[in-house]
């Protein structure tokens, strides 16, 4: 196990580093991640970041840093986002209309966790007393190593 | 790496070729320049995307808004999207039903 | 003051990852900052993290993390590499033989200190209850923003 | 990014060409094909440093032990190097003054 972690101002300037962070440090080595798939766990970091940087503006707690953990196991590749903000329901969240619905392009946000949970194999919210972390898991197909 | 868009004018159409990383941090430049347009009279816009290196739900966001905006201009936007791990987020997210995603400059203008 | 935090294992396979952050959050951050500095701040860090994981290794504390903080100043850029090894102390190095002497080519290993004393403004080490802190400087030109 | 070596021959010379960075992690490996190189009877080397991306403290010994072996079976090394970056470590460390940077591979070859 090999554990990378990356400590960020809470401003979206700093996104475009953890997806190079998550690039290089899953990319170069957890060998047996496809490109795609790599892709899609950046994507679904990024959005993470995101939240977790408007966690921070909405709490103002900007001072505080927000947290990218990267855990490379042999079977699996997990990251861990981790705020400071004031924690939220994400069961609560309003479901979007169907795609075909009309009313869908009403829509111009809340397509984050939707993205997150078909992007990662594992998502989860977990509430911490101060904060959030948000754990995504990309499985890794077995190398013949 | 910054966001960098490129203008022209192709059969009455406006395209906007979009280089780069399209995220929280930069989705308010893609947006003045597509708001921009729409102001000054384009409200018929082409997005190629594929010379996009990034783009998150922030930038789905973004087109969904400038679609929205064209069209209550008069207008309407399309989209040029050929690269899979771009064309997977408007699949996933369901936006290429109400947004088809075309192959280059010329289907979108002939709306095909 | 903006500050991103990078912790490794303790591993070369790292240094790399290491170089690519420095970079990025000094490269894209920081402006002002010339190519060419940017490039000797970028060995100056990786010598002092070589070190680093080179003194874990000496220690047997290879499960402990390598720490490298970088700090980005309206006049300065700060990057310190904080190891958890056994220390030492940077004043009772063998100094190399000069340049001209022969005996200056026996000398394969003992060139990363000197080299971060001329690549950075400013170079400190920092013994600690448990390990080193090497601080590296580099002075950014005034920008007009 | 890895270490990559290419090993051609210019006249009577064995060029090896390096690709890539040369730290803690990659220097074995470019330390292993100078000593295998030396062990087959090419002591006649000429490093070619102007495709490096990055070279460090261990890269400059690992260039210094491959000159000694180099000279120890009769032959010499000799380094190709115009990246400014690269050259300003051998200046540095005074290294230059024993092992002068040559311009080219021709340079190299010639002695000059
Ligand atoms: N880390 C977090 N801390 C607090 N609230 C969050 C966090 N992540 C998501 N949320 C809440 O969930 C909502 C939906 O998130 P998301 O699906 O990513 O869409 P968007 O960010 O576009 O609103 C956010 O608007 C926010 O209210
Ligand atoms: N962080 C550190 N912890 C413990 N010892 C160190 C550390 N940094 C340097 N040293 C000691 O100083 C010596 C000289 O370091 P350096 O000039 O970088 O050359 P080299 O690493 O090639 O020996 C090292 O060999 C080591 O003994």
């Amino acid at each position: 196990m090999a554990v990378v972690e990356l400590e960020i101002p809470a401003r979206p300037a700093y996104l475009s580093l953890v997806r190079l962070v998550v690039d290089a440090a899953i990319g170069s080595l957890a060998p047996g991640m496809s490109p795609a798939r790599l892709d899609d766990l950046k994507i679904a970091v990024s959005e993470a970041c995101s939240n977790a940087i408007e966690a921070h503006e909405a709490a103002t707690v900007l001072e505080d840093p927000v947290v990218v953990r990267c855990v490379i196991e042999e079977d699996q590749v997990t990251v861990q986002v981790v705020d400071q903000g004031r924690g939220f329901d994400p069961d609560r969240l309003e479901a979007l209309p169907a795609a075909t619905d009309p009313r869908r392009l009403r829509h111009e946000s809340g397509l984050g966790i939707p993205l997150m949970r078909t992007l990662a194999d594992e998502v989860a919210f977990t509430p911490a007393d101060n904060g959030t972390t948000v754990t995504l898991v990309v499985y890794r197909p077995a190398t013949t190593s | 790496m910054q966001l960098r868009t490129e203008v022209s004018e192709v059969g009455g159409w406006t395209v906007v070729t979009v280089h780069g990383e399209v995220d929280v941090a930069t989705a308010p430049e893609l947006r003045e320049v597509l708001v921009r347009l729409v102001g000054e009279g384009s409200a018929h816009l082409v997005l190629d995307l594929d010379q996009v290196d990034f783009l998150d739900s922030t930038g789905l966001g973004t087109v969904i808004s400038a679609l929205k905006r064209a069209r209550t201009h008069g207008g309407d936007l399309r989209i040029v999207c050929t690269q899979p791990r771009i064309a997977r987020l408007f699949q996933i997210t369901g936006l290429d039903k109400a947004l088809p995603l075309l192959p280059d400059v010329d289907a979108a203008v002939a709306g095909a």
